[in-house]
């Protein structure tokens, strides 16, 4: 844990614009993420989860800047993103990949898988144009599918095979680190095992590092070292994912991990049922954003933003029940 | 064995395809008794949403049509029922919700209207009752405001306030069975546990039987009785939810428990069956899961398997049990 | 809903303004001199010269542009050339005349074609289904003029049913008050004349209708088909209610957005065919102002009746537009 | 009938009213009924002297009179709101004795006031009615009298209330005749107070009908004037002008009855009429002149062996055949035939494809060449349907290997730049309006009309000073002398190839009586009647 | 897992071999054919494009031989269509007017088509005020009905066909342009596009790549019905004598022309009108299955 972290996330902020009114101005924004930190070392595995709308997709996003983040660092081998000029974020690229969630949508219909996994290797220019075949083949042989099918179309393809295809785009170019923005959950349970299996076995193979982005909490603590859980745009908890599977300390991770439905009819616990929906994130509620369906909320949670600290050793919470200073300064 | 309130009988439904007819549901046979939950599960396009929507007789024809087999509902036959006969069926006796809560109410009128609707389709009571009977249907399942939220339209509400106003509408008339298609697939964890919550609710305290349609094996341990598993159109193993969940039998439901990574347990690697699922109609003999099964044999790929009774309420579509059922019957 | 009124009103501004420039720009452009044409092919030169001054003519783009707006915003359309008539008030007798043809042959587009859509919906694949669609194919591939001619030849013509061309008839003229002659004969009570004056509309009315009956035939058809198929309509059929509920109710109000959208354009495309129909039937209306103003190069009246027209197609694309968020209760919160 | 009027006059009042020349039986002629009669476009004004388009006049004609009036079906000089008239020896001033007893429509009293008011409001530009600031203008007045230095009637003097005299600063050969024309018309002046430049929609004349209303493209209403001075006319209770833009479909108006005199018949419909039961075909006499203009300053038309070619190369009778037909005679001048001074003697060019190519050969064209020839976008009197000509002079100069470009422009720019002399070869042609063979050759051909109205940019010096002459002379022989000698030099230099003076066409109904065409295009319905 | 006897090493049926190439571009061709309504519009078409292509050695005659002798004559088998006032053969007309009429839609549609997808392109991927002032500007030439816009830019620029065709590519300008901006901009946020964008890709090869080729679909279909559009506009304009002019057979043309003659000779009236009413229906037909070839919603799911 000494050593450098690949990927430091300091206060990343996205905000997006609400237009309206009647001249189609600024009316206010959808703070998707709002103000998230975190590292990575290398060869880690980050899980990310969070209830839908809750900016994870944008996180991941905003990491590689494929969306302007508004505000925030994010360092790369130290490197802070948010200063380079487009074309060097360009190039960075190569070491940054990500891979999507739907694998109908992620695949360009018009090319052949060959064009796709070997754009990558072209415009980064790498390799001649027979070395570059021969890495196609290769690739596509390393994700499991056969070196033949370079010369379909994704259209040819099942949604597992085609998620093959694009974690093969993915690895083209050797990346360090790979954003996976939910890469499983539109797949079939028996599917879903084989990806992840491959990711894992990929993952070791090539030294890479996972950002791994999923709102199914079982997969994401199957697959990752860490896991993060985010709710309307901020980071709540952040844990080694046994201390936070078996100890969750802020209120909306335990409702989740509560919720989750474990397919075994011995298993019976105890569900902490929340009310309500999740708060629009162009509205958040004040102070702490949980505290409209939170079981433990107190007159402070209503009031005061909660700060993220450390509780635990490498057990990070953004909750007041933790936080003995803003208890003593409510209480005074 | 208890009363089955809805029997399918080797159910086939079938959609033209160019010149082919592609049975999507082949030689289903279920039954749901009073009261009970039953879950289908399986992988998608295995023919879940067919069957259900065999059972409403609302396969849209063309290109599809149920080809044969019975639907016993009551001991009525409703694969022969007029469509006048349907349409008092629909709703009123059996009912059903869908898994896209954002799309399953038209956009264009207000909740109250078309709980409304629901209500005087099958109760001959003025639009004012009516309107009564929907704020009280909206409390009951849950939503504070019901009197206020009528007069919402679809899209001011959230995914999981809409999927309550549909089990709502599906409650309308005190139905005898729900059949819920995939109600929680769309919707968050937090908010699925509020969903099978209410409908667990539901059948405890109305008794209607309920047909779930899951993929996820964890909403089945959590509320079903019994489970049916289906894989490409055929079941392959039915049985109560421990014996399915706890000792599954056939290779598919084997592969399928273990490929789940779970929450609760370590493990290194996950298990994965190789392979996709077929497309529907690809495989004409042998059994539909023999390509991808680590134990099939040479019978697998020549010989349709039957579905194998092996004790009450189980069976199982496969070649390994055939002594078993021989030396059973 | 007033908000969203007054937004997409102020919406219209820079495009009423790029319309003005477009017309201006166009009539500045054209060649011809309209002091000739006013005076003809018998003119002397000195004759010519003086009206070109008096008319301004010689005054650079920007500062007739200036005029032209600064007199298009108190009200003032100009005064016709040809006629010496101001515009504004001299156009209404055109306008009516095309608006009475446009109504009811957007009614007879309308009422054909939804009804037709509907039922080749419904019936998906029948024969009914299949004759409709191919007469909408058809209708949307004919040339309006050319149908007009045949009309007027086979109806007209050789069979004698109906008249060949006009309003209505010279020996008993309909004694105009809003010069809508329908609604006139009906006010003043002469039914005989609104006899006439429907036997004149009838033949216009198919010719300038049947391409947007066609279009909205089609539109309702497959816009139809499409709602049929969406999870409501299915929720509609599993909570029991009857096929006139599902395709009345439900199916048609959603259906209707896209084929409102296709009627807001088709308007434009009936006030574009009416030059056609208007001078192949003699109808005295804005197409044939329009055209007439073009040939004599009566500048203000081409100016001003082109931007009159398309004002008014905007302006129901506009009323199109509001009526969806009648409809449709998701757009109001846009 | 229109019996007991006094017929004064002199050498040109014949005194042939109406009786006894169209045997269409004045006697028994029945009152009342609407006459509609249908043309192909609207009017552009009703105000006579600002406008210059037959369809204008057709209306005019019934709402208002001239001092002088053309007989039924020529040119001929009668009397109209003058009784009679007196020249003077120098042919510089002319008396005229004004019809008593007539008033305009609006009441007031038709007298010299109103003559001099009339014409002053013409020729002066700052004249109060002038309304020239309004746009109106006065072309026809001023191609005929002339303008600024050029004017001709100096002084319009009123004697007394019924006797005019006119002044002019030198002698106008055509005078009279020019006022015979339908433009000359007297409007009240009291009108002209009241409606100001409005007047062009609210006629006030002296006419047989009365206005009542106007609907711009649609129709124009006349009602009859009870008080017309000519006791017992109008027969009919009133006309109705409307429109109908297409031939074929005016046609099968009139003849579903939905109008009853039609103008603009298309010589192919003909047959259609004639074998209708109840229907006939009334011809106007010729009065116009179709020709095929050369930019005499371009090359290679600036060469009169070519211009001679094209006349031998085009053959008017397959061109009557097929635009006109048959219904026009073939030109070989300008002036159309019964008019003062047309040239019978000129020998026409006729068609000879040998001689052409030997004009041709000579020129050194031989072989051919390219040329760009403009035509005509509107139909019109004398070339019912250019597009159809120019297509078929194509194709007979495309023999002779000389390619003929079709160019089409609007007609305002077409009327423009063939007056700056754009065109190669275009076509164009002419419409008498006051009988005067000086409104066709001074205009076309003299080199005054350059730029202007004599697009062939013909300048002959010789022709000129013929043409000067006879324009001042006043005896009616020595003018025609002098325009056939005019003709023949015209002729000879071959700057147009003369095409046609067309035979207008009209149908009507069995049940009309009394109708007779009038060479200038309108003529008054006032001895028309209709059989119920 | 319970021990069960494992079959000897199961024969397994060779795996899915079905490595054909199918291309989306073959797969909408082949469903294309599959459409019999396509298919008639596609010979329809087929038929009146030879005629163009043959015009002059379908007859003996030529479009401009004028021969008063034989005007007006009736179908026969000399004159298929039979002949018109000045004598000359109709159906050599018609299908020269083939030639016309197609190259018209050729010329004007792929002009519009250039300009209006190059404008689309633009202002659907570099958004901001470049995307303001091009939808503007489409917005106002899309304020006026189209005829009536084409009209008033003939007016402009004189009287010839290849004004009117000028004409009739400005007033198709922004229906392409709309299309293509519309569709960029659902395409800009596919993610297909953004994971060219996250390979490091820079906008020209997204643009041309991955962009371009996948806004395609509407623009054929747009082109082929645009194509059909455009003929009876350049037909409309002929009619009202602001198109092609003499002798060019063009088919509006030879209506305006023949019209005073459509009751003592209908076929000069009827056949040229039929046969715009024809290839405007055939470029529909196909316009409509290539709607249904290309759409991507009936693909992939
Ligand atoms: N381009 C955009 N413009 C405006 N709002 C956006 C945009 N993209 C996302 N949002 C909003 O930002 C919030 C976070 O979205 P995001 O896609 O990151 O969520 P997510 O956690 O990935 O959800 P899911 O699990 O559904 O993928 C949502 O409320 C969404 O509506
Ligand atoms: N309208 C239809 N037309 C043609 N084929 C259909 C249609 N509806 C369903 N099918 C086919 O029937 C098969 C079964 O579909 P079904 O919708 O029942 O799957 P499912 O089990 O509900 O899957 P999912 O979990 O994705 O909802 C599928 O292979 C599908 O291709
Ligand atoms: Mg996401
Ligand atoms: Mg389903
Ligand atoms: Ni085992």
């Amino acid at each position: 844990m000494s050593a450098e972290p690949i990927l430091e996330v300091k206060g990343l902020k996205t905000y997006f614009d609400i237009n309206g009114g009647v001249l189609s101005k600024k009316v206010g924004e959808v703070k998707a993420v709002d103000g998230i930190s975190f590292s990575m070392q290398e060869g880690e595995i980050l899980g990310i989860v969070g209830e839908s709308g809750c900016g994870k997709s944008t996180t991941g996003k905003s990491i590689l800047r494929l969306i302007e983040p508004t505000a925030g660092e994010v360092r790369f081998n130290g490197e802070d993103i948010m200063q380079l000029s487009s074309e060097n974020v360009r190039k960075l690229r190569r070491d940054m990949q990500i891979i999507f969630q739907d694998p109908y949508a992620s695949l360009n219909p018009r090319h052949t898988v060959g064009k796709i996994i070997g754009e990558p290797l072209l415009v980064h220019g790498i390799g001649s144009k027979t070395e570059r075949k021969q890495k196609v083949k290769e690739l596509l042989e390393t994700v499991g599918l056969r070196s033949e099918h370079a010369k379909r179309y994704p259209h040819q393809f099942s949604g597992g095979q085609r998620q093959r295809i694009g974690i093969a785009r993915a690895l083209a170019v050797n990346p360090k680190l790979i954003i996976c923005d939910e890469p499983v959950s539109a797949l079939d349970v028996s599917v879903q095992s084989q990806i992840l299996n491959l990711m894992e076995k990929l993952k070791k193979e090539f030294k890479l590092t996972y950002l791994f982005i999923a709102h199914d909490l079982s997969v994401v603590k199957h697959i990752s070292d860490r896991v993060g859980v985010m709710y309307l745009g901020k980071m709540v908890e952040l844990a080694n994912k046994d201390l936070l599977y078996d100890e969750p300390k802020h209120p909306y991770t335990k409702a989740l991990m509560s919720a989750v439905p474990v397919p075994d009819p011995d298993i019976k616990q105890e569900r902490v049922i929340l009310q309500g929906d999740v708060p629009s994130p162009s509205n958040p509620p004040s102070g702490c954003a949980f505290h409209t369906r939170c079981p433990s909320c107190m007159d402070v949670c209503k009031t005061d933003v909660p700060i993220w600290q450390e509780v635990a050793p490498n057990h990070q919470v953004a909750c007041h029940l933790y936080n003995e200073t803003t208890k003593e300064e409510n209480v005074i | 064995m208890e009363q089955a309130v809805l029997q399918l009988k080797n159910l086939q439904t079938t959609f033209q395809s160019g010149r082919r007819e592609i049975p999507a549901v082949d030689g289903v046979s279920l039954h749901i008794n009073k009261g009970e939950v039953v879950g289908i599960v399986g992988e998608s396009g295995c023919g879940k949403s067919v069957t259900s929507l065999s059972i409403m007789r609302l396969i849209p024809s063309p290109p599809g049509k149920i080809n044969s087999g019975e639907i016993v509902f009551k001991g009525e036959d409703l694969t022969k029922a007029s469509p006048k006969r349907m349409k008092q069926v629909r709703g009123k006796e059996i009912s059903m919700i869908f898994q896209e809560p954002m799309t399953s109410l038209n956009p264009l009128f207000t909740i109250g209207n078309q709980l409304v609707e629901a209500i005087r389709n099958h109760n001959k009571v003025s639009k004012k009752e009516a309107e009564k009977k929907a704020i009280d249907l909206v409390k009951l399942v849950g939503i504070p405001r019901a009197e206020e939220l009528i007069h919402n339209y679809p899209h001011q509400l959230s995914g999981g306030m809409r999927q309550r106003i549909m089990i709502a509408m599906a409650m309308s008339c005190d139905p005898e069975v729900l059949i819920a298609d995939e109600p929680t697939t769309a919707l968050d964890v937090t908010i699925q546990a509020q969903i099978l919550d209410l409908m667990k609710s539901l059948n405890q305290s109305k008794g209607t039987a309920i047909l779930l349609i899951t993929h996820d094996l964890g909403v089945v341990a959590d509320i079903c009785n019994r489970v049916i598993v289906m894989y490409a159109g055929q079941i392959v193993e039915e049985g109560t939810v421990r014996m399915i969940l706890k000792d599954p039998k056939h290779p598919y439901t084997q592969g399928l428990i273990r490929s789940l990574p779970k929450l609760t347990e370590r493990e290194q690697e996950l298990y994965s069956i190789p392979g996709t699922v077929p497309q529907p109609g690809s495989i004409e003999v042998g059994c539909r899961f023999a390509e991808r099964c680590e134990y099939a044999f040479d019978a697998c790929f020549t010989e349709n398997p039957p579905l194998f009774e092996l004790e009450e309420s189980r069976a199982c579509r496969c070649l390994l049990y055939r002594e078993e059922e021989e030396s059973v019957s | 809903m007033l908000a969203y009124a007054i937004r997409r009103i102020l919406l219209l501004i820079p495009v009423l303004i790029g319309m003005t420039i477009v017309t201006f720009s166009i009539i500045w452009l054209i060649p011809g001199n309209p002091a000739q044409t006013i005076l003809g092919e018998q003119a002397t030169p000195e004759a010519i010269a003086e009206l070109e001054e008096q008319l301004g003519l010689n005054n650079p783009f920007w500062v007739q542009y200036g005029d032209y707006i600064g007199s298009l915003v108190t009200g003032d359309l100009g005064v016709s050339m040809r006629t010496n008539n101001e515009i504004l008030t001299e156009v209404w007798p055109y306008l009516a005349a095309t608006m009475e043809l446009t109504l009811f042959a957007m009614i007879f587009a309308l009422i054909v074609g939804v009804n037709a859509g509907i039922i080749s919906a419904w019936k998906q694949n029948s024969i009914f289904d299949y004759t409709c669609m191919v007469i909408a194919l058809v209708g949307v591939s004919m040339p309006v003029f050319w149908l007009a001619l045949m009309e007027q030849w086979i109806f007209a013509q050789e069979l004698g049913w109906l008249p060949t061309v006009g309003r209505n008839n010279a020996r008993d003229p309909i004694e105009a008050i809003t010069h809508f002659y329908v609604l006139d004969t009906l006010i003043q009570g002469n039914f005989e004349q609104t006899i006439t004056a429907l036997r004149h509309l009838v033949l216009p009315m198919i010719a300038l209708g049947t391409i947007p009956m066609a279009i909205i035939a089609r539109m309702t058809r497959s816009s139809m088909l499409e709602v049929l198929r969406s999870d409501y309509i299915r929720t509609v059929q599993a909570k029991g209610s009857g096929q006139l509920i599902v395709i009345y109710k439900h199916a048609l109000k959603n259906a209707a957005i896209p084929v409102l959208t296709v009627i807001g354009l088709q308007t434009g495309a009936l006030l574009g065919g009416a030059i056609l129909t208007e001078t192949i039937f003699s109808w005295p209306g804005i197409g044939r102002y329009i055209y007439e103003g073009i040939s004599y190069r009566d500048y203000p009246v081409i100016q001003s009746g082109i931007l009159i027209v398309a004002t008014i197609f905007i302006f129901i694309n506009l009323l199109v537009d509001l009526l969806y968020s009648a409809i449709d209760p998701r757009i109001k919160y846009d | 009938a229109c019996g007991g009027e006094d017929t004064g006059g002199d050498d040109n009042g014949n005194g042939n009213n109406g009786t006894g020349d169209n045997g269409n039986g004045t006697e028994e002629a029945t009152e009342g009924g609407t006459l509609i009669f249908s043309r192909g476009g609207d009017s552009q004004g009703l105000d006579p002297g600002a406008v210059t388009d037959g369809e204008s006049s057709r209306v005019t004609k019934q709402v208002y009179e001239t001092l002088i009036e053309f007989d039924e079906d020529s040119f001929e000089l009668k009397p109209g709101l003058a009784l009679d008239w007196t020249p003077s020896e120098d042919g510089l001033s002319y008396v005229f004795n004004l019809r008593e007893g007539v008033t305009f429509h609006d009441g007031t009293p038709f007298n010299a006031e109103a003559v001099k008011t009339n014409f002053e409001r013409w020729g002066d530009p700052d004249h109060e009615f002038g309304f020239r600031d309004e746009g109106y203008s006065y072309s026809v007045y001023g191609s005929l009298f002339g303008v600024g230095e050029d004017h001709v009637i100096d002084e319009v003097n009123v004697i007394s209330d019924y006797e005019v005299e006119f002044i002019l600063n030198q002698p106008l050969g055509a005078f009279l005749q020019n006022l015979g024309a339908s433009y000359f018309a007297m409007i009240s002046p009291a009108a002209l107070e009241e409606y100001g430049a409005d007047i062009d929609e609210n006629p006030v004349g002296t006419g047989p009908f009365k206005f009542e209303s106007w609907q711009r493209d649609s129709q124009i209403q006349l009602v009859k004037n009870e008080d017309y001075w000519d006791e017992g006319l109008p027969y009919l209770d009133g006309v109705t002008f409307t429109i109908i833009p297409d031939n074929t479909a005016r046609m099968s108006a009139l003849l579903s009855g939905d109008i009853d005199l039609m103008d603009g018949l298309s010589p192919d419909d003909m047959s259609q009429v004639e074998g209708a039961e109840g229907y006939s075909v009334f011809e106007r006499p010729p009065n116009n002149f179709g020709y095929l203009g050369f930019n005499t300053e371009v090359e290679p038309f600036d060469d009169p062996l070519v211009r001679q070619a094209f006349n031998h190369i085009i053959d008017k009778e397959a061109l009557i055949t097929a635009v006109y037909g048959g219904q026009a005679t073939p030109a070989k001048n300008p002036v159309p035939e019964d008019y003062l001074g047309h040239n019978d003697a000129v020998e026409e060019y006729e068609y000879n494809p040998e001689r052409a190519q030997e004009l041709l050969d000579e020129a050194g064209l031989g072989d051919g060449f390219e040329f760009d020839l403009w035509t005509m976008p509107v139909a019109r009197p004398y070339m019912p349907n250019p597009r159809r000509a120019a297509e078929l002079i194509q194709a007979e100069l495309s023999e002779f290997n000389i390619e003929a470009n079709i160019v089409e422009k609007e007609w305002a720019v077409y009327l423009e730049e063939i007056e700056l002399g754009y065109h190669d070869v275009f076509m164009l042609g002419w419409s008498g309006v006051n009988g005067d063979p000086d409104y066709f050759l001074g205009t076309l051909m003299h080199t005054d009309g350059i730029p202007g109205s004599n697009q062939t940019f013909y300048s002959n010096e010789e022709v000129d000073g013929i043409l000067d002459e006879a324009k001042r002379t006043v005896d009616p022989d020595e003018r025609a002398a002098l325009y056939e000698q005019a003709q023949a030099l015209i002729h000879d230099d071959a700057p147009m190839v003369p095409l046609v003076h067309s035979i207008p066409i009209l149908a009507g109904s069995d049940a009309i009586n009394g109708y007779v065409p009038h060479p200038s295009t309108s003529e008054s319905l006032k001895h028309v009647s209709l059989e119920n | 897992m319970e021990s069960r006897p494992i079959a000897t090493p199961p024969h397994r049926p060779p795996p899915n071999t079905d490595l054909k190439v199918r291309s989306p571009w073959r797969e909408s061709l082949s469903s294309l054919l599959q459409n019999r309504l396509a298919v008639i519009g596609g010979i329809i078409l087929f038929i009146f494009i030879v005629m163009a292509i043959l015009a002059p050695y379908l007859t003996p005659y030529t479009i401009d031989k004028t021969d008063p002798s034989i005007r007006l004559l009736p179908p026969s088998g000399d004159h298929w269509m039979g002949t018109d006032d000045l004598g000359r053969d109709v159906f050599t007309r018609v299908a020269h007017g083939a030639r016309i009429s197609l190259l018209i839609g050729l010329f004007a549609i792929s002009g519009a088509l250039l300009v209006g997808t190059t404008l689309g392109l633009i202002a659907g991927f570099y958004g901001r005020w470049i995307d303001m002032i091009i939808s503007r500007v489409f917005d106002v030439l899309l304020a006026f009905p189209s005829i009536l816009l084409a009209i008033a830019i003939v007016a402009i620029l004189g009287p010839s066909l290849e004004n009117a065709l000028i004409a009739i590519a400005i007033i198709n300008v922004p229906i392409f342009g709309r299309i293509v901006r519309s569709k960029v901009i659902s395409l800009r946020s596919e993610e297909f596009v953004l994971a060219a964008k996250a390979q490091g890709m820079k906008n020209g090869r997204i643009l041309f790549h991955h962009i371009l080729p996948n806004s395609l679909a509407p623009i054929i279909v747009q082109g082929t019905l645009g194509f059909g559009i455009a003929i009876i506009e350049a037909a409309a304009l002929g009619f009202l004598g602001m198109g092609a002019t003499s002798p060019t057979p063009e088919w509006g043309r030879m209506l305006a022309d023949s019209r005073g003659f459509i009751q003592n000779a209908y076929w000069t009236v009827l056949f040229p009108g039929l046969s715009i009413m024809l290839v405007v229906l055939g470029f529909n037909m196909v316009g409509d299955g290539l709607r249904d070839a290309l759409d991507p919603k009936m693909k992939n799911k």
